[in-house]
């Protein structure tokens, strides 16, 4: 019996680990990153396959429900735990590469942001969650300003301004549903939120979802991505691009599900998913620089998982949840090969990228993450945009979905572009070393294998999205 | 024959096959042909039991094999061979990427044409289109760019119509479609997106300009593309106006002269496409341009079929399709022959090969029979479907473009043939030497049905007859060497045997006397001296033609679109100006955002 | 309907609010966002109270305020004080780079 | 079945035979009447069977490669099969087996052959003919197909036998639509090369085009064919508009019938013939452009309004012959 609190203990331990270590030798704490993430992985792991049973529930502290922080772990959050720890050690070997010298504050605070991460996704409680994306947005805020540029300040005062906004928002919509309710525990919250006072309830979902939002990069609010993907170090922006978000996103469908299940609400919810998607796909064609297309992208996709969930039919929803793992190890990979195409064409301008992708180590592996993104079959990507299309129309959002199409079609466009650009017969080509070779290939192979065969995964994902939505 | 094996040969092998030939470096087209043989020998096998069967892989995939499939399989199987086995001695740079992607084409194919249910044909769909972006990414990036710009576009017209379907009857599979839930006026829609999304695979006017980028990447694979991938949009409209929606939904948009109101449009405008994909194809000098437009005018024949619906118009359709998978490739691997033993694009700059590949001049001199649909090739026999259908229900617009476009085809026919093949060698193409065997023997492979159909052309309309009665159409009515219309017929065998027997009459009076070879300086030069260096006609073949329509050139739909989607990028620029970058402008979006949350929320309380 | 008392704490967010939008200087705007922060702690703090009722500490007798939102407002606390640090040592760090901590100049120069 | 099989093979070789003598005979009828024309004597209407017998003697025969041979083969075996397939005189050799659409490509044959022929002599006068010769093609063929289409809308048939039982019940192609017969007269001048359109063959400009590098038997054969191509076209005329000269219904006459029909047919002919000569005799010869111009300028609309009057009768006014 796996007890999920284990998840959460481990990175904060080895978290606090590092410094001892780092003492001994600088070397060893890049690869205690590496181990930690890949126990924590494991463990992830193997909860899952325990989790496909019965939904394990873990009281922290002896305090009993209502009151006692209750890690509940359905399967929904069981897989996308192991996704985030599996991106999170993939992405730990491609930090082997990192440069910059404060390696053991960099390991520490990898491993809080991959514990804070994992933590909301597990957790039951709505402090717990607040405590949890706090966590998170701490360890966000340093990495962000990690590379000590003023383009890394910038980005990470942004992030700070908009993040602790939103937090606050977060925190008052927590403190309108106690002050009504009296109980923190997401379950018996879901159970009495009829008795709220109306008023209060829509002040209180409002909050929690415009402070949830900002994490899960929706429309209005994720002006904060751009600058801090820009700014920080690449192997974090692809941390950034899996772990927090999809924190995030998990959260919001919590929000909008488990606790307020408001139905005539959704649609407005496919609206601000449209809208992330337009103003994402939109503004990334007209970037110049790498990593702000990737971060608009990325708010793209968001925008398309925010949709399904807003669509709510459970065909959508499992649609918004298979594209969820589908964006995490499609953008973790963009943005590793990212990372080797600035380091090997010194500037992140696409244009000077011409012809880095050729060796087939890191050609065939951006290829297949961007050909992924954009929603091509044998890939992670295709069952995702699917479901959600068909979910869409099964509701009748012709306009929406049309006009979603219509985005991705600019969406394909500008990555068709870059890789034009990047594939041309240009002057060297440069062989990539092994921190950055192999979390490609790794994630690579994972995105064929979900494409290929997505059996295990839907059949977890039917399971919950019906529960969820309780068959709408 | 189960679900898995079905599925197994035709969809899991060449997968696997694709997976074994990256790693075959030089000899990855062979692998690729092995696997290609052994499907083919399996469609040979199963040409009688036909049945339908579901594989579950997570997602429920209903895979049906009955003739349509049979019939299209066995040109995409053909064609995807003999374009392998010519890629055998062509050596390609990284072979193994090629067949690889190649065998992924082919597995989309296969799977498109064996899915009978929305979701499978979708998947299927888009892996074969973006197998064939990364084949046309390996020549040139921008070819490709705008290649995927349409084949999305297609896909995504695609989905709008599975969506609509969706939306009224729940369910993926095809005859689902049919349970009668769904309202006229949403047929209209359907059919007019699916017709798109299918008619952008098949160069249809408006949705054409992807095809002279696509068709100037590696030969071999063009040659699968424009002979067999093409097909694929011939299959898509074909199952959706006949088999999803069927006759009944067609004409319940009233009928003109027997020929539904949503067909003739389409019709009309695969009429337009044959006419300017002819002319356009005339005035081209680099041979992988002419023949993409070529192709472009001949898939509009096809297209005309598929909107007139009548029996005879559809099997004239299909037999055209399968005539055009054949010459059409053969024309492609006869240029790229040329182009790998010259090294060069443009017509102008060849002439005289004639002399020095004979075999090649020949396997093109018939595929251009074909083309221009010359009796003694099974071309002549589908154009002359497709024109009977339109005289018969007296068509004064479609006819007329048709024939002329077809006289069209003699001019660009024979600019190929001058151009390259005939008038003077030059000095550098002396030693030029014949294309190697395995091309020799894909050209011919690709020869064989076209001359044995139009002498037995009962065979070929025995399998389309079964293909028509399948969906349910009527069937068309033919003898093992006739075929027969409301207004005319014709016989093959007749007309071989009156040939041959004048052919040897003409032969009788040529060989009376013998005949001293010359060289191709000793010309008639009415008394100028003769220049040693080889004149070559070819340059700028049809100026005075060209004169003539130069005001009709002057539009080109690729301006158009150049210009339309400026218009939108420039609109991209001003949505842009929301980010400012400036953190107080963000924090008033949040507040913003907070009150409009508010408010809605109160409004739907 | 929301009760009166807790409009203190509410006009403490929006004045947070109006100075990060508002003022120009960076030190301002982390001070306004700490001002709503602790609006927010406030709130959470009002919400437990219960009349005449005296903190929840071991060995005092009588009846307890709920404990609760207490142990919450701590935790909250401590994240506040946290991410107001963080704030801090950025604008630091944008000072050392700009050498300016006028939101305007930093954004002038940005481009 | 094989004897009226070999019956009918030897009637259809015969009435080939015939129609090759009167085409030779038509050239040098036409060379008396041009040479009338400009007053001058011209040729012995015999003229052109010596030329014929002599270039088909001659020893020393030029040739560049095999291509050029497909030349004469193709040449002269595709005109024979055209009008193998056209109705001659009434007799309506095997066009029962084939139609007007099939008619109309086994024309294409010999053209494409003698144009591969001429191609492979390596010479460029041949190549720029060839390539006037295809514009033409391309001008001349949009009215006459235009007009074929009015003709197949109106009598409702496309097989030549049915045209001819069709006319000869109801009225003659000329009577019905009198508009589409001139526009394929017009139509007929640029087919049979005649001046002012024998652009492809202009002795001055290209040194006869084509034709310029073929000499004895090969010039031979091709004279052959231009013979058999001016029964050809001329009969298609006929045949189309003039009831193919029946006159007499064969099944009551029997072989009169026959026989009467052969000669009012060949005096058809011989008037459609000179109506050309006479124009070619007069006329300058256009450039290709102001051809292709021309073409597809009157005589197309000519053609459309025949279209449109066969359209309104066959359609509206549900005339059906």
């Amino acid at each position: 019996m796996i007890r999920p609190v284990l998840l959460i203990a481990f990175p904060l331990f080895f978290a606090f680990l590092s410094p001892i270590i780092g003492l001994w030798s600088k070397k060893w704490v890049r690869y205690l990153i590496i181990f930690a993430t890949a126990l924590n992985a494991t463990l992830a792991g193997l909860l899952l396959l325990e989790v496909f049973q019965h939904p394990v529930f873990d009281i922290i502290g002896g305090f009993q429900p209502p009151l006692g922080i209750v890690l509940m772990v359905g399967p929904l959050g069981a897989i996308i735990a192991f996704i985030i720890n599996l991106v999170a050690f993939i992405i730990s070997i491609y930090n082997l590469k990192v440069e910059k010298e404060p390696i053991v504050r960099y390991s520490m605070l990898y491993l809080l942001l991959v514990m804070g991460s994992t933590g909301m996704v597990l957790t039951g409680d709505l402090f717990n969650l607040f405590v949890f994306l706090e966590v998170t947005s701490i360890a966000s805020y340093s990495l962000a300003a990690y590379n000590k540029d003023k383009k890394g300040f910038l980005g990470a005062m942004k992030y700070v301004i908009i993040g602790s906004i939103g937090s606050t928002f977060v925190l008052l919509g927590i403190t309108l549903i106690y002050s009504e309710l009296r109980t923190l525990n997401m379950l018996d919250i879901a159970a009495r939120i009829g008795t709220m006072d109306p008023y209060v309830k829509i002040i209180a979902f409002t909050s929690l979802f415009l402070g949830f939002g900002v994490e899960a990069e929706m429309f209005p609010l994720n002006t904060w991505v751009p600058d801090v993907y820009d700014g920080a170090p690449n192997p974090i922006s692809a941390a950034f691009a899996s772990l927090p978000a999809k924190a995030g996103i998990f959260a919001l469908a919590r929000v909008i599900f488990t606790m307020f299940s408001f139905t005539n609400f959704l649609w407005f919810v496919v609206i601000m998913g449209l809208l992330t998607v337009f103003f994402g796909e939109l503004i990334a064609y007209t970037q110049k620089n790498l990593k702000r297309m990737l971060a608009y992208s990325s708010i793209g996709q968001m925008g398309m998982i925010i949709m399904g969930l807003g669509i709510g039919t459970t065909l959508a929803v499992e649609g918004a949840f298979y594209q969820m793992i589908a964006h995490a190890l499609g953008k973790a990979l963009l943005f590793i090969a990212a990372g080797f195409l600035i380091y090997a064409a010194k500037s992140d301008k696409i244009e000077d990228m011409k012809g880095m992708a050729r060796n087939p180590l890191v050609g065939i592996p951006l290829l297949i993450g961007a050909l992924s993104i954009m929603g091509m079959p044998p890939f992670a990507g295709f069952y995702g945009k699917f479901f959600i299309l068909m979910g869409g129309f099964s509701e009748g959002y012709y306009a929406i979905i049309a006009l979603f199409l219509a985005a991705s079609i600019v969406e394909v466009a500008y990555y068709a572009r870059f890789i034009k650009i990047v594939f041309e017969k240009g002057n060297r080509v440069i062989r990539p070393d092994a921190a950055t070779y192999i979390p490609l290939i790794l994630l690579a192979i994972l995105i064929v294998l979900i494409g290929v065969y997505p059996k295990p995964i839907l059949a977890v994902l039917q399971h919950v999205s019906a529960f969820i939505t309780g068959g709408a | 024959m189960d679900a898995l094996t079905l599925f197994g040969i035709f969809i899991l092998l060449p997968l696997v096959g694709a997976l074994l030939s990256y790693f075959g470096r030089k000899y990855a087209p062979i692998i690729a042909l092995i696997f290609v043989a052994i499907t083919g020998i399996f469609l040979y096998v199963w040409y009688g039991n036909f049945g339908s069967y579901t594989v579950d892989i997570g997602v429920k995939l209903n895979l049906t094999f009955d003739i349509t499939t049979w019939f299209f399989m066995l040109m995409i199987n053909t064609v995807i061979f003999s374009s392998l086995l010519f890629a055998v001695s062509a050596d390609l740079k990284n072979a193994g990427g090629f067949s690889t992607l190649m065998l992924l084409g082919f597995t989309g194919a296969n799977g498109v044409l064996l899915s009978r249910d929305f979701l499978s044909l979708y998947l299927f769909w888009e892996l074969m289109s973006w197998s064939v972006y990364v084949l046309i990414l390996r020549t040139s990036g921008e070819y490709a760019r705008r290649y995927l710009l349409f084949g999305v576009l297609s896909a995504y017209f695609i989905i709008m119509g599975i969506g609509i379907i969706y939306y009224y009857t729940g369910s993926f599979l095809y005859e689902d479609a049919l349970s009668g839930v769904i309202p006229y006026y949403a047929w209209a829609w359907i059919l007019v997106f699916l017709i798109l999304g299918f008619g952008v695979k098949m160069a249809i006017i408006p949705l054409h300009v992807w095809a002279p980028y696509a068709y100037s990447s590696e030969q071999p694979f063009v040659s699968f593309l424009s002979g067999g991938l093409s097909k694929l949009g011939t299959f898509g409209i074909y199952m959706s106006m006949y088999s999803i929606a069927g006759v009944g939904i067609l004409d319940s948009f009233g009928t003109f002269r027997g020929v539904s109101l949503l067909g003739y449009p389409f019709a009309l405008l695969g009429a337009i496409t044959a006419f300017v994909g002819t002319i356009l194809a005339i005035f081209q000098d680099d041979i992988r341009k002419l023949l993409a437009y070529s192709s472009i005018g001949q898939l509009g024949y096809v297209m005309v079929g598929l909107g007139l619906g009548t029996s005879l118009a559809l099997g004239g359709a299909l037999f055209h399709a399968f005539n055009h998978a054949f010459f059409k490739s053969l024309l492609f691997l006869g240029a790229g022959a040329v182009i790998y033993r010259t090294g060069k694009y443009k017509i102008s700059e060849m002439g005289g090969l004639g002399y020095r590949m004979p075999f090649t001049f020949l396997f093109v001199l018939f595929a251009i029979f074909g083309l221009a649909g010359i009796p003694l090739t099974s071309g002549f026999i589908s154009k002359w479907m497709l024109y009977e259908a339109a005289i018969e229900k007296k068509f004064v617009i479609i006819a007329p473009l048709m024939l002329i476009a077809s006289v069209g085809a003699f001019l660009y026919s024979y600019r190929i043939l001058y151009g390259i093949f005939l008038g003077g060698l030059k000095e550098e193409h002396k030693k030029v030497k014949e294309a190697p065997a395995p091309m020799l023997a894909a050209m011919f492979i690709l020869m064989l049905p076209l001359l044995i159909f139009s002498i037995v052309p009962g065979w070929i309309l025995g399998w389309i007859n079964d293909v028509l009665t399948n969906t349910g159409l009527k069937p068309i009515d033919y003898t093992q060497f006739t075929y027969y219309s409301s207004i005319g017929g014709a016989n093959m065998a007749t007309f071989w045997i009156a040939f041959m027997v004048l052919f040897f009459v003409a032969v009788a009076i040529f060989i009376m006397k013998r005949a001293r070879v010359v060289n191709q300086y000793d010309n008639y030069f009415a008394g100028e001296a003769p220049s040693s260096v080889a004149l070559h006609a070819a340059h700028n073949y049809y100026k005075p033609l060209k004169d003539t329509w130069a005001p009709m050139l002057k539009y080109s739909v690729d301006r158009a679109y150049e210009k339309f989607s400026k218009f939108f990028v420039d609109g991209f620029y001003e949505i842009k100006k929301i980010y400012t970058g400036n953190p107080q402008d963000y924090a008033a979006y949040l507040g913003i955002a907070f009150l409009i949350f508010l408010i809605i929320g109160w409004w739907l309380l | 309907m929301i009760p009166y008392y807790y409009l203190g704490s509410i006009s403490l967010v929006v004045i947070g609010i109006y100075i990060v939008i508002a003022k120009k200087n960076l030190i301002k705007i982390i001070i306004g966002l700490d001002i709503m922060d602790t609006g927010v702690n406030l709130l959470l703090i009002s919400v437990g109270y219960v009349k005449n009722a005296t903190a929840p500490i071991e060995n005092v007798p009588g009846p307890y305020v709920d404990p609760i939102p207490q142990a919450l407002v701590l935790t909250a606390i401590v994240i506040g004080v946290s991410v107001m640090a963080l704030a801090l040592s950025i604008a630091i760090g944008i000072y050392k780079k700009t050498g300016t901590l006028e939101l305007d100049e930093i954004m002038g120069v940005e481009e | 079945m094989i004897v009226d099989w070999l019956i009918q093979a030897g009637l259809v070789a015969l009435y080939l035979f015939l129609a090759v003598v009167i085409g030779l005979l038509f050239m040098g009828i036409a060379r008396k009447v041009t040479a009338r024309v400009q007053n001058r004597v011209g040729p012995p209407v015999y003229q052109n069977f010596l030329d014929v017998g002599k270039l088909l003697a001659k020893k020393t025969n030029i040739k560049h490669n095999w291509i050029f041979d497909f030349a004469p083969l193709f040449a002269l075996a595709g005109v024979l099969l055209a009008l193998a397939y056209l109705p001659m005189g009434g007799y309506k050799m095997l066009s029962g087996e084939g139609d007007l659409i099939l008619l109309l490509y086994i024309m294409a044959i010999p053209a494409l052959g003698f144009a591969l022929g001429a191609g492979a002599s390596a010479n460029p006068n041949a190549g720029v003919g060839v390539m006037r010769a295809l514009m033409l093609m391309l001008s001349y063929e949009m009215p006459f197909l235009l007009v074929l289409l009015a003709l197949m809308i109106f009598y409702n048939t496309a097989s030549l036998s049915t045209l001819l039982e069709k006319q000869m019940s109801f009225a003659w192609g000329i009577v019905a639509l009198p508009i589409s017969a001139l526009a394929a007269d017009l139509a007929l001048q640029g087919m049979m090369m005649e001046k002012p359109f024998d652009i492809p063959i202009a002795p001055h400009e290209i040194a006869s085009g084509p034709l310029v590098e073929f000499g004895g038997k090969y010039l031979g054969m091709l004279m052959l064919y231009s013979a058999g191509s001016i029964v050809l076209e001329t009969t298609l005329f006929v045949d189309l508009f003039l009831g193919g000269g029946v006159v007499l219904n064969p099944a009551h006459y029997g072989i009169i019938a026959y026989v009467v029909n052969y000669l009012v047919w060949f005096v058809f002919i011989f008037i459609v013939w000179m109506i050309a000569v006479l124009i070619n005799a007069v006329f300058p010869r256009f450039r290709i452009e102001q051809a292709f111009k021309f073409y597809w300028k009157w005589p197309t609309v000519i053609a459309i309004l025949g279209l449109i009057q066969a359209y309104i009768m066959s359609v509206f006014m549900g005339v059906v012959p």
